[in-house]
């Protein structure tokens, strides 16, 4: 039924830092994703040509906010499927729930989207801070490495993997020592390793992300701090951070993601093409706009429309299904669960050349990767 | 004798250890005129600067009508009655004449801080603009801007200026400075006539206008008065033809 | 030596110098008396190229120096001392007088400048503008003499300056004809002129409007009185 | 064993050690804004994209012609000195004329220029530049280990602060940049090229920074935006110091350096606003600056 | 009353202004055409041009009319967004009373600012206040209360006096231009005030005002001080706009571009930030549909401008009318 499709196209959207700090864990790979997973439906669904956007918000939250309003009151976009970094996607998630759209969000890891933030059509994605705290807090604190100190980039998401992944430490008897905030886009993390290796905290855990963590790693590397037997943990920490730190910078880091491109057959050939494109391998955030967008156009079809509340209907009684995530569903606060991988960085020995990175170690299985519900401080879990 | 109106005792000023102006006494006489000459950089700018608080002493005290002013800020001086022109032509370059004398009759309103107030709140004051324009031969330019003017109307206008304040004490610094002949004797001539009640210190350069206005004149010399009294003991004094007239004057 | 030809000079819009012409032999002492605003210490700059606009010409040892670059005018041996004495104030006295690079040989060593001009030794270490102002333009006149130029403008070297010092400059310049170098001096005190000067041009309104030899200065009493108003 | 303020001495020695690091930056930087404040009276707002030219130059010809560290120490300079020189003849020059504000505006739009062309075309993410061989690894100093390249930073700076300062205040060329900031026309007038001499010392200026951004290369990431920010503490680093002192300049360059590095210690929230509240005391207290002249 | 087309002032008092009648009637044309504007064009975009607008005249009022160069109006701008947006939503504030305390922080931080700038003139009083913005960047990055580099979000536009409601666009689009044009009418009105005249005196000649007996220092302070508060309102409006206040509002960045719409518009008169600031606003929001980096254009008009476009659009305009008149 073409004519429930508003204007007779389907519009949808994605918001990145096309050229920032994230660009390279979210940026033109994001994008290609999600064209990649237009193309799957051929451009088209129901008949009609299904249309991307994409913009760059130079990880300004007003710059985002402003490009989301636009599309929605000027450009009849009908969704918005990512939006990178936490602070530009909370500014658009407002917008969105104001404007009854639908949101997905594969970029951001605040526990604020299915917390505080959470909306009826908002559905968050690939990952999380305590999905990626949990994994990496609980595997150090099990090797003994008990205490910790933080150095935590100064944004929402930054304030979330702390928290998380410091509730985990003290949950299993470890020790929080301390945290130091810094803006985003730090140049110098001088002072603040000094800090941190005057505390002989066993763990340094890096909770920040992209260009800052590997700044982070490479400094702490020449103040000598894991010389002197303190472990980096990089909370966030994504396949093209040691891509870009090397391996030899990067060896022996936990990292927790939700993807690995080279896991199955499958992964690896979508992830071939990927690389084609985009001269990189899909790291969890790729992913996940690419298994949003490909979630969103099956709920078009099946519902017939476009109209957001029976297209959100849909996106939750169809589980996920594709390349990278299976059988993941939308909980009823937003969070779309699944399993999560925990990887230990291979020695350059061990790798067979550029982006075979990761030894999985272990996979956290759905229920007990994400905050359970009945922790959560999102007011529709309660009604 | 007359009232003393201005005193500065034992004035000084010295800058990083260079002394400008060294123990300065300068009594000046109600309703006179009194000129301050001497070489250039004998102090008498600075001087000037220090009667007028633009510039603070380093010692010594400034008396106002008795007050002790040495503390004043440079615009509760002027409030005070007591103004001063440039020795570079100091005009508003573009309000008009007219706005130019405005401003200085504006004060005294007390609307000075009202930005809300309409522009034609001070309409009021024209009329006396205009009269004190005309005083100094001005009428034909008032609706001209002031940097229009040449140079000598400028002075003029400066003068015209520092009347509507209506002072009681103007202190002239080099005001027939760059002056063409012409422009020199109706200046002098206007000086004179505002003078008329009012008492007026004033640096000159120019000894025959010296000679000719002043009651009573102060020599400076390396910052230090070398002599004063009336132009015709002045000039006699050996040291002055000395230090500053040589020997073609007197 | 230096020879101008119809010289004019503006500043901005305003056309100041109005077909300026007169000649300056090798060793002589040249005066340029005027009112105020004459045009001498605009002819002046003129000279030095450091006038915005200027056209005519101006040749000097057969150079032509209109639309020569300023800083080559010096080069050919012409030292200038400004009205306004020009000492720096960051510099201390012996900066300043080594400041302008020597451009032809024959220029003085800075023993004897400080023997024409006693009142400069010692004071080496001195901040150039702490001198008095009788010793800052002895200074800005030493300066240009280690240079080697040996056509020497004087804008006002005695204005603002007691008696006694104007007395010592006049000895100076006498010194420095006598050594070869050739001068041309403005002056408004020209009771000062007459005793050094060779030769008088006087300037009025950007024009040069007469010449007067220094032997019939007196006789040129009267015209004098009507050109200066003295 | 002391405490300062009950601060271990290894904390305490460890943050001025790299507080005097970072005031080697600001010195650096200060110096080449007060060089060219002196003798143009321009405020040079691209002085941060020069810094960030300087280390990007670095970064390219490493990347692209396989030229290294050493060799980059002085061709970055070099280039984005050539760069000054000509933005100078071809913009600046025209502009000494009206109101020194419209300097500031220039220098403003051409960083934007600058900052967002190679934003443009490199992104904001950063390019990293490897330490140079010679200058790898710490050397353990007992309370902390220092990166023999950051102590390199240090004595490289401190050398070409007083060089500079030598240069400028005790030698001829010194004297005719002085002179010439006082009254170009005169020193023109005695037979020197000031119009090439306020060039070159432009390009000298802006060189400096150039300087700065090549060793800062291997300490931060190569970034488009590295200095944008900073500069702008570098501008009240040279308001506290006094316009156009160059001694002010490297001297107030170091001390907030090091009194930045103490904040971080004592109240870690203030380091970054310690350097504005000092210039706004200083402000009430000798508005001038402390080395400044009134002008 | 001397109703002048250009108002720009500086033509003599008393001379009749042919213009008045086409004056008035552009006025009245004006009017009308912002009162129609958002039924043609996207409202919050008309609402961003108004905000600038007026931050622009503010910084204007300061540059124009006083001679002070500020590179620090974004610490007013922002800080009073700030506020505003956390009134609206922590203390959950009616919009009016919001903007208040908004403009309120503005007004104070002004004063602050301006006490210690005041203190030097020219490119001195740029650095001054360019270093103090600075500052507040920081601040507003590290105050628990803004939220840091995700800034203040979803803030309640709310019922103005507890009548109108804001969240349609098109009473929030009037809202905002009743708003604009209050300020804009205490900008027009206090250059032509007695306060004005002073402020003119004072840019022209400073010793000779002081001579006069005005402390010049308070009257630059006065307008210093006005100028952050509407330069503050401009904020508090476009927190309520956009529903978010965040870091972007007090870089220098800001600081920058709203020098750049009023030298583009034209320094010293009324209407050229007005028209500098519609023109920065639209260049910025087309450009960021095509893939030329934004930045670059902006610098390349600045340097375009200070090279050879000083007086501005409007400043260029009034000086051919004024040869021709
Ligand atoms: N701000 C200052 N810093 C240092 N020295 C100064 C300053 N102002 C004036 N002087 C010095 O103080 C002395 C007196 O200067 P002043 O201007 O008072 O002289 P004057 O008698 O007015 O001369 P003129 O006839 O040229 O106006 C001069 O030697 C001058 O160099
Ligand atoms: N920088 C300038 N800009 C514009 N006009 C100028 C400038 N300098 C001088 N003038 C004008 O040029 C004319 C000639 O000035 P000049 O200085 O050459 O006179 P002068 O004969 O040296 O006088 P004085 O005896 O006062 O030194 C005067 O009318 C003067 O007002
Ligand atoms: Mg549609
Ligand atoms: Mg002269």
């Amino acid at each position: 039924q073409p004519a429930a499709v508003s204007d007779g196209v389907v519009r949808v959207g994605v918001i990145e830092d096309m050229s920032g700090v994230f660009a390279s864990i979210t940026g033109q790979g994001a994008v290609t994703a999600a064209a990649m997973a237009i193309e799957e439906f051929g451009g088209k669904v129901l008949g009609l040509p299904v249309e991307l956007l994409h913009a760059d918000h130079q990880n300004k939250a007003d710059i985002g906010a402003a490009t989301a309003r636009k599309w929605f009151d000027e450009d009849k976009v009908d969704a918005i499927l990512d939006v990178a970094t936490s602070s530009p996607a909370l500014a658009v998630l407002e917008i969105a729930k104001a404007k009854k759209k639908i949101l997905t969000l594969s970029s951001p890891g605040s526990m604020r989207i299915t917390n505080e933030a959470c909306g009826p059509y908002v559905a968050h994605w690939a990952y999380d801070s305590y999905a990626v705290a949990h994994g990496t807090g609980n595997t150090l604190v099990k090797q003994g490495l008990d205490s910790w100190y933080f150095v935590t980039a100064d944004y929402a998401f930054g304030h979330s993997l702390e928290k998380d992944a410091g509730d985990f430490v003290t949950a299993s008897g470890g020790k929080v020592l301390g945290s130091i905030r810094h803006p985003v886009g730090t140049n110098d993390f001088a002072s603040a390793l000094l800090q941190v290796q005057a505390s002989k905290a066993k763990v340094v855990a890096l909770a920040n992300a992209g260009g800052d963590t590997m700044n982070a790693i490479k400094q702490a590397t020449e103040f000598g701090l894991t010389d002197g037997g303190q472990r980096l943990a990089a909370l966030a920490g994504m396949i093209n951070d040691v891509h870009g730190l090397g391996l030899l910078g990067a060896r022996g880091l936990i990292i927790t993601e939700a993807v690995y491109w080279d896991m199955n057959d499958e992964t690896r050939a979508w992830s071939q093409r990927f690389f084609q494109r985009v001269k990189a391998m899909p790291n969890m955030l790729q992913a996940g706009v690419y298994s949003s967008v490909r979630h969103y156009l099956r709920a078009v079809q099946a519902a017939g429309t476009d109209e957001t509340d029976a297209v959100m209907r849909k996106m939750r009684e169809i589980p996920v299904n594709d390349v990278f995530f299976k059988n993941g569903y939308i909980r009823k606060d937003g969070r779309m669960v699944h399993d999560m991988h925990l990887f230990e960085v291979k020695q350059p020995s061990d790798s067979k050349g550029p982006w075979d990175y990761y030894r999985l170690i272990n996979t956290i299985p759905a229920e007990e990767a994400f905050q359970p519900l009945s922790t959560s401080r999102c007011p529709l879990v309660k009604n | 004798m007359a009232e003393i109106v201005l005193e500065a005792r034992d004035l000084s000023k010295e800058f990083k250890g260079f002394t400008a102006v060294k123990g300065v006494n300068l009594q000046v006489r109600r309703g006179t005129i009194h000129a301050l000459i001497g070489p250039n950089g004998a102090g008498k700018s600075t001087v000037f600067n220090l009667i007028t608080r633009f510039l603070p002493p380093t010692r010594g005290r400034i008396l106002y009508k008795g007050r002790d002013i040495t503390r004043a800020r440079p615009a509760d001086v002027a409030r005070m009655g007591l103004v001063r022109s440039f020795q570079i032509s100091a005009v508003f370059p573009h309000l008009s004449v007219l706005e130019n004398v405005r401003v200085a009759l504006q004060r005294p309103l007390g609307t000075s801080f009202h930005f809300w107030k309409p522009e034609a709140s001070l309409h009021g004051l024209h009329e006396r603009a205009r009269d004190l324009i005309d005083a100094v031969n001005l009428a034909a330019w008032a609706d001209r801007a002031a940097v229009e003017l040449p140079y000598g109307r400028k002075r003029a206008l400066e003068i015209a200026t520092t009347l509507a304040l209506d002072p009681e004490v103007m202190l002239l610094d080099e005001p027939l400075a760059g002056m063409g002949h012409e422009d020199i004797g109706h200046t002098a001539a206007l000086i004179r006539r505002v003078a008329a009640g009012r008492t007026v210190l004033m640096v000159e350069h120019n000894l025959s206008v010296v000679a000719d206005l002043s009651d009573t004149i102060t020599v400076l010399r390396r910052g230090e008065v070398l002599a004063e009294g009336p132009y015709d003991t002045v000039s006699r004094d050996p040291e002055v033809r000395e230090a500053y007239m040589g020997a073609g004057h007197g | 030596m230096l020879e101008i030809a119809d010289l004019h000079g503006f500043y901005g819009e305003s056309h100041v110098l109005h077909g300026v012409s007169l000649e300056v032999r090798r060793g002589e002492v040249v005066t340029l008396l005027g009112r105020n605003g004459a045009g001498k210490t605009t002819t002046m700059r003129a000279i030095m190229g450091i006038l915005p606009k200027r056209t005519g010409a101006i040749r000097f040892r057969g150079a032509e120096l209109v639309g020569m670059a300023p800083h080559r005018i010096p080069r050919l041996g012409i030292g200038y001392v400004p009205e306004e004495r020009g000492i720096f104030a960051s510099l201390s006295v012996d900066e300043n007088l080594t400041l302008p690079p020597v451009v032809r040989d024959g220029g003085m060593t800075v023993e004897q400048i400080h023997a024409l001009f006693p009142n400069l030794k010692g004071r080496g270490a001195t901040q150039g503008t702490r001198l008095s102002g009788g010793e800052q333009q002895m200074l800005a006149i030493a300066r240009v003499l280690r240079t080697g130029a040996d056509l020497i403008l004087l804008d006002e070297p005695t204005e603002g300056l007691a008696p006694v010092i104007i007395e010592q400059i006049g000895v100076a310049v006498r010194a420095l004809k006598e050594r070869g170098f050739t001068i041309v001096l403005v002056e408004q005190n020209f009771r000062f002129a007459a005793t050094i000067a060779d030769r008088h041009y006087v300037m009025e309104a950007g024009r040069v409007v007469d010449m007067i030899p220094n032997h019939r200065l007196h006789a040129s009493m009267d015209k004098l009185h009507d050109y200066l108003g003295v | 064993m002391f405490e300062f303020l009950g601060i271990p001495p290894q904390a305490l020695f460890g943050q001025l050690l790299l507080g005097l690091i970072n005031g080697s930056f600001y010195a650096l930087l200060s110096l080449g804004l007060a060089v060219i404040f002196g003798m143009l009276n321009v405020v040079n707002m691209a002085h941060g994209a020069f810094y960030m030219i300087g280390a990007f130059v670095a970064w390219l010809l490493l990347a692209h012609a396989g030229i290294g560290y050493w060799w980059a120490l002085v061709l970055a300079p070099l280039a984005v000195g050539a760069l000054g020189l000509v933005l100078e003849r071809t913009m600046l020059r025209r502009l000494y004329k009206v109101d020194h504000l419209y300097g500031l505006l220039l220098t403003f739009g051409l960083a934007l220029i600058f900052e967002g062309a190679f934003r443009h075309q490199f992104g904001v993410s950063g390019q990293p530049y490897p330490t140079p061989e010679l200058l790898r690894g710490g050397s353990n100093l007992g309370f902390m280990v220092l990166p023999v390249y950051r102590g390199w930073v240090v004595v490289f700076s401190a050398m070409v602060c007083l060089g500079t300062w030598f240069a400028i205040e005790r030698t001829r060329l010194g004297a005719y940049l002085r002179a010439a900031t006082e009254n170009p026309v005169l020193v023109q007038a005695f037979g020197i090229n000031v119009p090439v001499m306020v060039s070159l010392t432009y390009g000298f200026g802006v060189a400096l920074a150039g300087l700065a951004g090549v060793l800062a290369a291997p300490i931060y990431q190569v970034n488009p935006l590295m200095g944008s920010n900073l500069i702008i503490v570098v501008f009240a680093v040279v308001v506290i110091g006094g316009m156009g002192s160059i001694l002010g300049a490297i001297v107030t360059g170091l001390s907030l350096g090091l009194l930045e590095g103490l904040t971080k210690l004592l109240y870690p929230e203030a380091a970054n606003i310690v350097v504005f509240v000092i210039m706004a005391v200083v402000l009430v207290i000798k508005p001038a600056g402390l080395f400044g002249r009134e002008r | 009353m001397s109703t002048q087309s250009t108002v720009h002032g500086r033509s003599g008092l008393g001379t009749p202004t042919p213009a008045v009648i086409p004056g008035a009637v552009l006025w009245a044309a004006a009017l009308l055409l912002a009162v129609l504007a958002p039924f043609a064009l996207y409202p919050v975009f008309l609402m961003k041009v108004l905000c600038f607008a007026l931050f622009a005249c503010a910084f204007n009022l300061l540059i124009g009319f006083a001679g002070l160069m500020s590179f620090g109006h974004a610490a007013f701008f922002g800080g009073a967004a700030y506020v505003t947006a956390h009134a609206a939503k922590v203390w959950a504030l009616p919009p009016e009373f919001a903007i208040l305390a908004g403009v309120g922080t503005a007004t104070l931080l002004g004063l602050v600012f301006g006490a210690l700038a005041i203190r030097r003139q020219g490119i001195y009083f740029a650095m001054i206040t360019l270093a103090l913005s600075q500052m507040v960047f920081f601040l507003a990055l590290q105050l628990p209360f803004t939220g840091g580099e995700d800034g203040i979000q979803g803030v309640p536009r709310g019922r103005l006096f507890g009548l109108v409601d804001l969240t349609d666009p098109l009473a929030m689009y009037y809202a905002v231009l009743a708003l604009f044009l209050s300020g804009f009418l205490v900008i027009r009105r206090a250059v032509h005030s007695p306060f004005g005249q002073v402020l003119k005196a004072i840019r022209e000649n400073e010793p000779r005002a002081v001579s006069l007996g005005y402390r010049t220092e308070r009257y630059k302070l006065l307008a210093f001080v006005l100028s952050a508060s509407l330069a503050g309102l401009a904020g508090s409006v476009k927190a309520l706009v956009f529903q978010l206040a965040t870091l972007t509002d007090v870089t220098w960045q800001m600081s920058g571009e709203v020098v750049l719409m009023t030298l583009l518009g034209g320094m010293g008169t009324l209407l050229g930030p007005v028209v500098g600031a519609a023109l920065v606003v639209a260049l910025e929001s087309y450009l960021a549909e095509t893939s030329l980096p934004v930045p670059v254009v902006i610098g390349a008009i600045f340097v375009f401008c200070v090279l050879l476009f000083r007086k501005g659009i409007v400043g260029e305009i009034a000086g051919i009318l004024k040869r021709r008149a």
